[in-house]
């Protein structure tokens, strides 16, 4: 392993969450962008190698790079009690975030018109999850609060960028060809 | 939503009973209709599914039930349209369930993507991130330092006082709705009166929640027989008639 | 790597303090006491290998084991930190930590009654951004918590003390003078 692809581990490794590539980058002044990306592909093959390869993996997503467990260790782990997934959200939060994740900034109102239920409680749930926030107010009537995804929101669901999520047109598309199959 | 089963509705199994938590809400429970029945969305046979709908959710309790009560009374309304006379000129008729099947269709798309969500977040929930770092360091890590300035923090006071210097604006409280409380109202009117008027049960000063809690008071109240709702002509005041004119003092 | 040693380092990877040998080997029930430490020493090796070496070593302390990134790396990843691109606070966030510099110590059902909007999820912005603390709690119903600014929060703002703050009397008598009208 390089000097500069034991730093990169370093810095993966010593996060919780998601490491930008900016901030990869500045890790080693002398080290050109290609250099980093280089590097983490060798990581990446490293962890995965299916002799020497590791228990986690080293995935690209929520803005950055991060080291996770495989999905095959879980099980085990969690019976330990050496750490413990995250609850599933519900229907009604899916539903809400999906809504959030596509129409941002939106308002209460226009959730709840598209839901055609009441979102006071599943949208503080998911305030307090970290997976939206506040990202300010509408110009309208009562100045209502806007509501944006977060970054915790692009790692929780393993997304590189809200432009992963499929299109609303290729919906609407796999929607009108079939109609029936509603 | 949660479920809150009335007792009624326990001590009689043999009815079909709605379990909320089944459906995430009104449009949810059409759509699983729709798709139970086979259906064709662009062409709903509107008074089958507004029975259907009723029928499914007739073992709500009540103020739990309001979204989906404000839906059946949309059913109803859609159902009331197609049965007016059309006024001969076809190419201006505008389908009244064409509103419903927009609203139908946006919600199926939410669902595609809430299947698709559900997948990811399942996939990334079999991982775990590090547990522990190696030092407290002075930030999360990735979190880049902030930038900051007075001028911010004063004009988000200034943002803060000028809202809660409005109250019209902090007045707006989401208020439950109280249909127990109008169906006690309009039995009360009822008891001394055969016949009035649905402007009579709705004060001219009413708020939106209380005209929504008599709206679905009086749909509950008909539904149970206790009571009848005329509308002689279109938009003309509705008469609210006492049921069981036999027992009438 | 052994597949015992591939989950014990899944395990140690995922847990946030030192895990205690006699948890390390519920992980896999048909594993001695004997098989774990082999595996742990292994494993030990492997990381501290001059050449296939890694960025993180594996520790024995706090009574138990636990993975650490090395000391060398330390000063590099707080630069890279530092170095990072700052950030604004949202709106929702800023009026949040306004609300509580002029009114400190406050609890958070005050703080949600004059924004008149949950902020769990700001608050917990505001307390991993060290610009906040909880400082204590109320005398009143439950004993909840109370909010005040840090010493981190006065150097963002280049303040010696929080008596520096602009309008600090006027500011914190008008958010005061009007909780009926909120």
């Amino acid at each position: 392993m390089s000097p500069l692809a034991k730093l990169l581990e370093a810095a993966l490794f010593a996060s919780s969450r998601p490491v930008p590539m900016d901030e990869l980058r500045t890790l080693d002044a002398d080290a050109t962008g290609e250099d980093v990306e280089r590097e983490l592909a060798a990581l990446r093959a490293h962890y995965d190698d299916p002799e020497a390869g590791h228990a986690f993996e080293l995935v690209e997503q929520g803005g950055g790079w991060q080291l996770l467990t495989r999905a095959e260790y879980t099980e085990a782990i969690e019976r330990a009690q050496l750490a413990q997934r995250p609850q599933r959200l519900s229907a009604a939060s899916l539903e809400t975030l999906a809504i959030i994740a596509y129409r941002q900034p939106i308002g209460r109102a226009e959730i709840e018109e598209i839901r055609g239920v009441s979102v006071g409680g599943v949208l503080k749930a998911l305030l307090e999850r970290g997976l939206i926030d506040i990202t300010g107010r509408s110009e309208g009537l009562g100045r209502p609060l806007l509501y944006g995804t977060t970054p915790s929101f692009l790692e929780q669901f393993a997304l590189r960028h809200l432009e992963e999520l499929p299109r609303a047109d290729e919906l609407a598309v796999a929607l009108r060809a079939n109609p029936t199959a509603l | 939503m949660t479920a809150a089963l009335s007792p009624a509705a326990e001590a009689a199994p043999s009815t079909f009973v709605v379990e909320l938590p089944e459906f995430s809400g009104p449009l949810d429970l059409l759509l699983t209709l729709i798709r139970d029945e086979r259906l064709d969305v662009y062409d709903i046979p509107i008074a089958r599914v507004a029975e259907q709908f009723l029928a499914r959710i007739s073992h709500l309790a009540l103020d739990e039930a309001a979204d989906y009560l404000e839906m059946a009374a949309r059913l109803l309304r859609i159902k009331a349209q197609l049965l007016l006379p059309r006024s001969g000129d076809e190419e201006g008729w505008e389908d009244p369930r064409a509103e419903l099947v927009r609203r139908l269709l946006e919600y199926q798309q939410v669902r595609e993507v809430v299947e698709h969500l559900d997948r990811l977040g399942e996939e990334r929930r079999e991982r775990f991130v590090r547990g522990a770092t190696t030092w407290a360091p002075a930030l999360p890590a990735g979190v880049p330092p902030l930038a900051l300035s007075l001028t911010e923090l004063l004009s988000a006071v200034d943002r803060v006082l000028r809202v809660a210097r409005e109250p019209t604006v902090h007045d707006v409280v989401a208020r439950a709705l109280d249909v127990a409380g109008a169906i006690t109202t309009v039995r009360g009117v009822l008891a001394l009166r055969q016949r009035t008027r649905w402007t009579d049960v709705v004060g001219s000063d009413a708020e939106p929640w209380q005209i929504l809690s008599v709206l679905l008071a009086l749909l509950e109240m008909a539904k149970l027989g206790e009571l009848r709702l005329l509308q002689p002509k279109p938009f003309a005041v509705v008469e609210i008639a006492r049921e069981s004119p036999g027992e009438a003092a």
